[in-house]
């Protein structure tokens, strides 16, 4: 089983994580005509939505509570209160999904109680708009858990409980945060070439999947899964969750409606596409199309072109528990080794699945640290400055990504994402190969760390 | 030179009328305050005399639910002052989610050995858990200023830049720091810049001037031999380069820049500034504070100056050459002489393409004014501008920048800057990353004007090379052709249209 | 207009063409049951096949009339039909297509009458296979030419003549050599999006695109445009050929059958798209799909995210003539602008509408003369050494790309293929952007050459 | 080291017939002679022993219609031989498709300024057009030799590799290189390698060795202070860095390498080499005329070695030394000694993942028996093997390296080998790049055993840890799991049995 290695020191040097509330936020982006609303102060939210938007290069309507420092001593409920009457009385959302930050849960106030006065106190004027609050402290977790929170809230809050009729076409996918927007695009289309109807929670690829709107002012989110979506998942005939993180909220959908779910703790690989494939076969009643038997072929064609690229590299990864999985299991299936894999946090039952060694719980320093002699360094655009230290090409992969374009148009999944990304890796390999010279050929040399020139880095281990 | 034209105050007027119409009585009434229409166009050098008939009132609070570009004290202090001193660890000191989001956000260059010597593009925080804020998180930030010691020896000195919990669980970095700096015999310097004290981040930079003025000024002896030229150059971050191209012209007419406040500087640089002769103001905004502290304290006056555009620079060396006497007069005017050929050599290739181009700004610090200018300078017309963070003596100060009829906007939001946008769609918009996408879809060609859009320097001489191809290249794309803008479209189904 | 350099030399030092032949066998490749046969002698056969399986990573069914030293003394119809017979008894291909090299054309026999010799004596034996002769010469044009003699050879010896009734919803395409399998593949779901049904010749993409066959031994090509596909192209609606050397097959289609057609110089760019959709909604009398208005949305977003990084940047090209306006027209139409142009051949007409001040007829040694202080290097993978010695950037684009996995399924055409173009090329520039430093300052330095201390080249200009 | 295993006879002889039953007779008749089946493994030494009952007939003409792997007489001599002499230009005399296809297929490594000093690499072709051909291209040939002399005024010397049209025109080519040799003072060497000459590159080969006897070796004064350790590496390409290893291994036991040919070559090496003292050739089948040439004129006696996997490198570094005396031996035996230990790490490491796999051969040159016992070193069996374009000496010379049963095939076409690799369905095939794809996708692990596959060298102790590690990369890579071979499906639609 793969050691779990707590973190090593106090401080974090080059963070991993981002925090919890821009998970939750991403998640109620997914929503057509949402609002995120940061209940704390003008700051987090700026810096949160900038963050957001160098990565999706997309308008983002990210909104805030604005504490201030009177608001901060007395109590935020005034301005949890008047954010929700100005974002309804202006832009009238569908939704408006509020996040806790560190400010107002370090005050530890009762946000559920607040809002349901709020709703009570003003039910006239909020009819229409759905409102669903996310703990999500920015001191615990990571985007993983502010995503599943955000899931989870909404679930609670909006679908409709009970047995209900079931559609014998549709069924339900709780995507984890880390698939792309191509991904939602693709996975849609794929259930949909078996005659199924998928309804998806949260959907990003409406709303970020870079789109120019017709009309022009939209102040809430556009695209995604509907609120009347959400209060009917309770007729789906089966439940779909992506990832590990996204167990409590299938569970719960479960718990609420009776609708059974199946879990994939991934959808990168030629197995986990099959089962999948296999699923939706068996509910549907109908064999894969061609097209999919088609992208079947195609993939392995991929393995077979592409596994002589990785055989023996080493590869060093630093990503959330479920990404890092997904990551880590399509390297080592394609015979490549993770020489390093660092993560956010400890506690995903995930992690003893990794096929490393060990799982550092930690930054981009410790990823720095162990990565040295690696064939490549896969974490998100923050890793860009250890991989030129270490002389390492960079695969970016996770959030943030901010220089590169259409992160969010990479497949990374199901038959055609994961040739697709046999394809990157493989090229990235060919790009950084180096041929003998007479000087470095030594039998003696140690092979296993293809090259001693590297510079030192600074972190120790 | 200052291009005489007038822009459309009805026009104006009535685009403001619009946009508060949509708001609630309450928030209007509040929102007014921040919108204007400029009445004349002063003359350079009348500081104070009132920007607009209704003026703009500034550096209030937000609104919950009116999101607008604004950031927080923390943003101020760790994002602006503090974070480009190179040789120092700033810690970004409580949970992950500020240190990580504000990571790498400006594009203060620098030179030195990364993460050996230099720290600037790296991230620290003492990434608190909820113990941490149950129990207080002092003993952490001993543990991670001795683990920064150790990983980082040559580390100058460390800041511990506060993040709202701090100031909520009663934690005492002040105590922590004085103990830890004696231990270690290194500068540590505790700074309360709280996001949720004041408006925005300018209460930041406030705090972080204080900082230096409690925690730098007079802690060490320092060894300096100060000489009759020398200036610090005060607020300028080195954007994309900036304060490198400005170090060049004050070299080449004979100053010395003993000290650059904070872009590529060193903690040595901050230590040794009250030994100067002249503080150069860049960012007035951002810096006055401590400028005003070492006038009043050590006598250093101070002056402000801008390197954008031929005109500002001519007008501004002149300014500087003055301070100092004939000598440096002198020098000046060769220096300006040398460099007139090449100004008329960019104004030549790029003004026959931007010539009546209408740009609208919507920036941070001083840049809503200063770059004013360098547009004219290449005749194009400044038909909005507006400040995220400003206060009053920040629009005082524009006033004689800006022409007759020009929409003026303090702290706007993003469906405010659309609605105006939309209304009098400008050749370009230049402003920061939030609005470059909305501004982008709507069809106007658009540079970002906090990080120069991954290019710059702006300032000096060279700079103005680099502005005048940069806004060509945004203006002139020819993507901007293909784009059909939304609201021209028919009814008809979109293909219709674009299949011709 | 553009002038048209004639070459500067008589030596061709890294050349950029490849020859005659090998368009012509790739031609006939896309079409179903087929085998293409170099009338030479098994060397020229045995590098052209290695090096379409370099490119491709596909078995490739490559034949020779392996002419020998007294074959070529006496004349090679003796080979040409032993080689005829032994691919029809063995392996009883749909089609074979003939593509005569330097060996035998320098020889000047007449292998139209040596085939009908063939194909009367032979008639009984070769029923049922089509045999089709394609006069490709190495010393003459490049693949461009050879594909379309190929393609134009098929139509005049296989389609139907004469009017014929026209089915409503079937149109024919005859795309340039130039399209990748996944802009075929993609190119016919935007024309089945319409309700039509779309004739592509050749199709690679049912036998180049990587899959596996389920039936092991195919000695022929399998998937592709069907013979009897080819003998009813006259009832399609309407023809659409792309690249100008198409132009040629469509006007003997046209003259043949009297089937219109539309020529589209390129494929690539908002505007030609907007053209091809639109005549596709006139053919179909249908509207454009969502799907396609949601593609055309992301390529306005992506053409709003990509240009900045275009804007003011030199590019080098070095393609073949209708490749090269495709790529010089996509560069220009983002800001930048082409600062060198190299070509194969100086006779197609294309070239006068290339976007660059001159076109150089030439070799990778003029490329590489030409593109010191580009900023991207754009040809096939010989360039990459020019690209090394140069220190810019190379982006792969052509016939051969050895180098790369996956080449052939990436799009170029339509919304899709310019939008993933652009987020291509805009990565690759923002992956080698280099930061000002307090020495490179300088206002009277020359802007217009980036960096100055790039090594000098041994080309002469 | 030579593993005691016996193949499968009976059906390796069923499989060869149910081979050409699809031919038609006539063509049977000709394919039969290809193919067989070992009797028994004879000892080392023993040459010239028969192979097999009824042997393989080689060096025969291709069938029209039938592919093969084989190339022509221009691969043998630009490819093979003349190609890697690097600071020699080699023209491509003739239309563009040979020079073009044949452009960076082998991976002969080189030091040097490449295209300054230097030209492996670059590609240099006349290009011919119709008028070439109808003119004739002497007159174009003079010039394309002037522009390089102009272009690339380091090298050292030109070749013209004449392709096919230049044998039917009646250039002579012969002619001008001795005019252009003279003019410029450098040796211009014409080589007659038209493609249609020959039955495959083997003749290109022969040709390639003539042109050096006629048009290098006696033509210059040689200045070289010869030695008595001094030897030749004959037909050692580099491919990978080949060369290179193996003149670590010679130099170690005392011998001066004092030419290499022809991987990274120069032509001064090529014009000493009849100083050596012994010739050692890697190659045998490219390059055994000029050796033969050298013994017979300037009495250099020669011999074969192989340095693929520690058993032959022993081998052969023992039979070398018995040629120098006691001093070489001496140290010979300490070498081989020093490197036991990393000979025992490699085949700890490896043999337990390795042993009892299967491999079928099938390259050119020298291969389809240098590597066997590379092979056998580490516990693997070869259950056949085959030569491209080999001649009968060569199928002598394998006689001692395969064991009773093994499949031999000669000439293979794609149908053949991939119906003798089902049948087989060995755990690896290393052939050459044609066919890797049909191979793989018959979910077969496979190397290329040309170009060693991106890897390399292969030769020398060095290359046996490379060799190892490639082999085991191959076999044990996870992807093989996962693929479900066809024939193993059920006819149930593949999803079905995918999804399982």
């Amino acid at each position: 089983m793969t050691r779990i290695l707590p973190q090593t020191k106090s401080a974090a040097v080059n963070p991993l994580k981002s925090s919890q509330p821009l998970g939750a936020a991403l998640a109620f982006l997914g929503v057509s005509g949402a609002i995120p609303l940061f209940h704390g102060n003008q700051g987090c939210t700026s810096f949160a939505l900038v963050l957001l938007v160098r990565h999706f290069k997309e308008v983002i309507p990210l909104q805030t509570t604005a504490m201030d420092e009177v608001a901060t001593i007395l109590g935020g409920m005034d301005h949890l209160e008047e954010a929700i009457l100005n974002l309804k009385t202006r832009t009238n959302p569908k939704l408006i999904g509020v996040c806790t930050t560190a400010l107002v849960e370090t005050r530890g106030e009762d946000f559920a109680r607040d809002l349901s006065n709020i709703k009570m106190l003003r039910a006239r004027e909020l009819a229409g708009t759905e409102i669903v609050l996310a703990n999500t402290p920015d001191f615990d977790g990571a985007i993983e858990e502010g995503w599943a929170r955000a899931v989870t809230a909404m679930i609670q809050r909006i679908t409709l409980p009970g047995e209900q009729a079931r559609q014998s076409k549709k069924i339900a996918i709780l995507p984890g945060w880390n698939l792309t927007v191509a991904d939602i695009e693709h996975l849609r289309e794929t259930v949909e070439s078996f005659g199924l109807k998928a309804v998806i929670l949260p959907d990003l690829s409406g709303s970020l999947d870079g789109t120019v709107p017709d009309d022009r002012w939209v102040p809430t989110s556009y695209g995604g899964t509907t609120v009347k979506d959400i209060q009917e998942l309770g007729t789906a005939m089966q439940c779909i969750a992506i990832c590990e993180h996204m167990r409590r909220p299938a569970e719960v959908l479960q718990g609420l409606t009776g609708v059974p779910y199946a879990l994939f703790q991934s959808l990168t690989g030629l197995k986990d596409t099959d089962r999948f494939v296999s699923l939706l076969s068996s509910v549907s009643g109908a064999t894969a199309p061609a097209r999919i038997r088609r992208r079947r072929s195609q993939l392995q064609d991929a393995l077979l072109d592409g596994h002589f690229h990785f055989g023996g590299k080493k590869i060093a990864i630093a990503a959330e528990p479920d990404q890092l999985y997904q990551l880590a299991t399509f390297f080592t299936g394609m015979g490549a080794e993770i020489a390093a894999a660092v993560t956010t946090t400890g506690t995903s039952k995930i992690l003893e699945k990794v096929p490393a060694e060990q799982v550092q719980v930690g930054d981009l320093g410790d990823l720095e640290g162990l990565a040295a002699g690696a064939d490549l360094l896969v974490t998100h655009s923050h890793g860009r400055q250890a991989a030129e230290r270490l002389g390492i090409p960079l695969m970016r992969a996770g959030f943030p990504i901010f220089d590169r374009l259409g992160s969010q148009h990479r497949l990374t999944t199901l038959y055609r994402g994961t040739r697709d990304l046999i394809f990157d890796v493989a090229n990235i390999f060919q790009a950084s190969q180096h041929a003998p010279t007479p000087q470095s050929l030594d039998p003696f040399r140690n092979r296993e760390v293809p090259d001693d020139s590297r510079p030192p880095t600074f972190s120790r281990h | 030179m200052s291009l005489d034209y007038e822009n459309d105050s009805a026009l104006h007027e009535k685009l403001i009328g619009e946009v508060l119409s949509q708001y609630p009585d309450k928030s209007a009434k509040r929102r007014k305050k921040h919108l204007s229409v400029a009445t004349s166009g002063d003359q350079p050098g009348q500081e104070g005399k009132a920007l607009s008939e209704c003026d703009v009132k500034s550096n209030i609070k937000s609104i919950p639910g009116v999101m607008t570009i604004r950031g927080c004290a923390y943003a101020g202090s760790k994002g602006v002052v503090w974070g480009p001193v190179k040789d120092m660890v700033h810690i970004s000191h409580g949970p992950v989610g500020c240190g990580h989001y504000s990571w790498s956000q400006r594009r203060n260059y620098y030179v030195g050995l990364t993460g050996i010597d230099t720290f600037v593009t790296l991230q620290f925080t003492s990434d608190f858990q909820e113990k941490d804020i149950v129990f207080g998180g002092d003993k952490k930030l001993e543990k991670v200023i001795d683990e920064i010691e150790e990983l980082f020896p040559l580390n100058k000195g460390i800041s511990v830049q506060s993040e709202c919990p701090i100031g909520l669980i009663g934690d005492d970095i002040e105590a922590v720091s004085r103990k830890k700096a004696k231990e270690h015999e290194k500068t540590i310097v505790p700074v309360r810049c709280e996001g949720f004290r004041g408006v925005s981040q300018s209460l930041g930079h406030h705090i972080a001037n204080d900082s230096i003025r409690d925690w730098v000024f007079d802690k060490t002896e320092v060894e300096f031999e100060a000489g009759p030229y020398d200036v610090n150059v005060v607020g300028d971050y080195n954007i994309g380069g900036d304060a490198w191209a400005t170090r060049i012209l004050l070299e080449e007419v004979g100053l010395r820049v003993v000290g650059n406040w904070s872009g590529d500087a060193t903690l040595a640089e901050v230590e040794r500034a009250p030994k100067a002769k002249l503080n150069l103001i860049h960012c007035y905004r951002s810096m006055n504070y401590i400028c005003r502290h070492m006038e009043e304290k050590y006598g250093i006056p101070w002056m402000e100056y801008n390197f954008f555009g031929p005109s500002q620079i001519e007008a501004s060396l002149r300014e500087i050459a003055k301070h100092f006497g004939p000598e440096i007069v002198d020098k000046t005017e060769a220096v300006i002489a040398k460099y007139r050929p090449l100004v008329d050599a960019v104004i030549a290739k790029y003004q026959p393409r931007l010539e009546g181009k209408t740009v609208m700004l919507y920036v941070g610090g001083l840049r809503p004014r200063h770059v004013i200018t360098a547009y004219e300078d290449l005749g194009m017309r400044i038909v909005g501008t507006g400040y995220e963070f400003a206060h009053n003596d920040d629009y005082q100060r524009t006033g004689h920048y800006v022409n007759k009829g020009t929409l003026i906007y303090d702290d706007v939001t993003g469906y405010e800057l659309e609605k105006f946008i939309e209304g009098i769609r400008p050749d370009l918009v230049g402003s920061g990353i939030k609005e470059k996408y909305p501004v982008q879809k709507m069809g106007i060609p658009f540079r970002q004007m906090h990080s120069w859009d991954y290019s710059g320097p702006y300032h000096g001489y060279d700079g103005f090379a680099i502005f005048a191809r940069d806004m060509d290249l945004a203006i002139n794309n020819p993507v901007w052709d293909l784009y059909d803008a939304p609201w021209k479209k028919k009814v008809a189904p979109p293909m219709a249209v674009a299949a011709e």
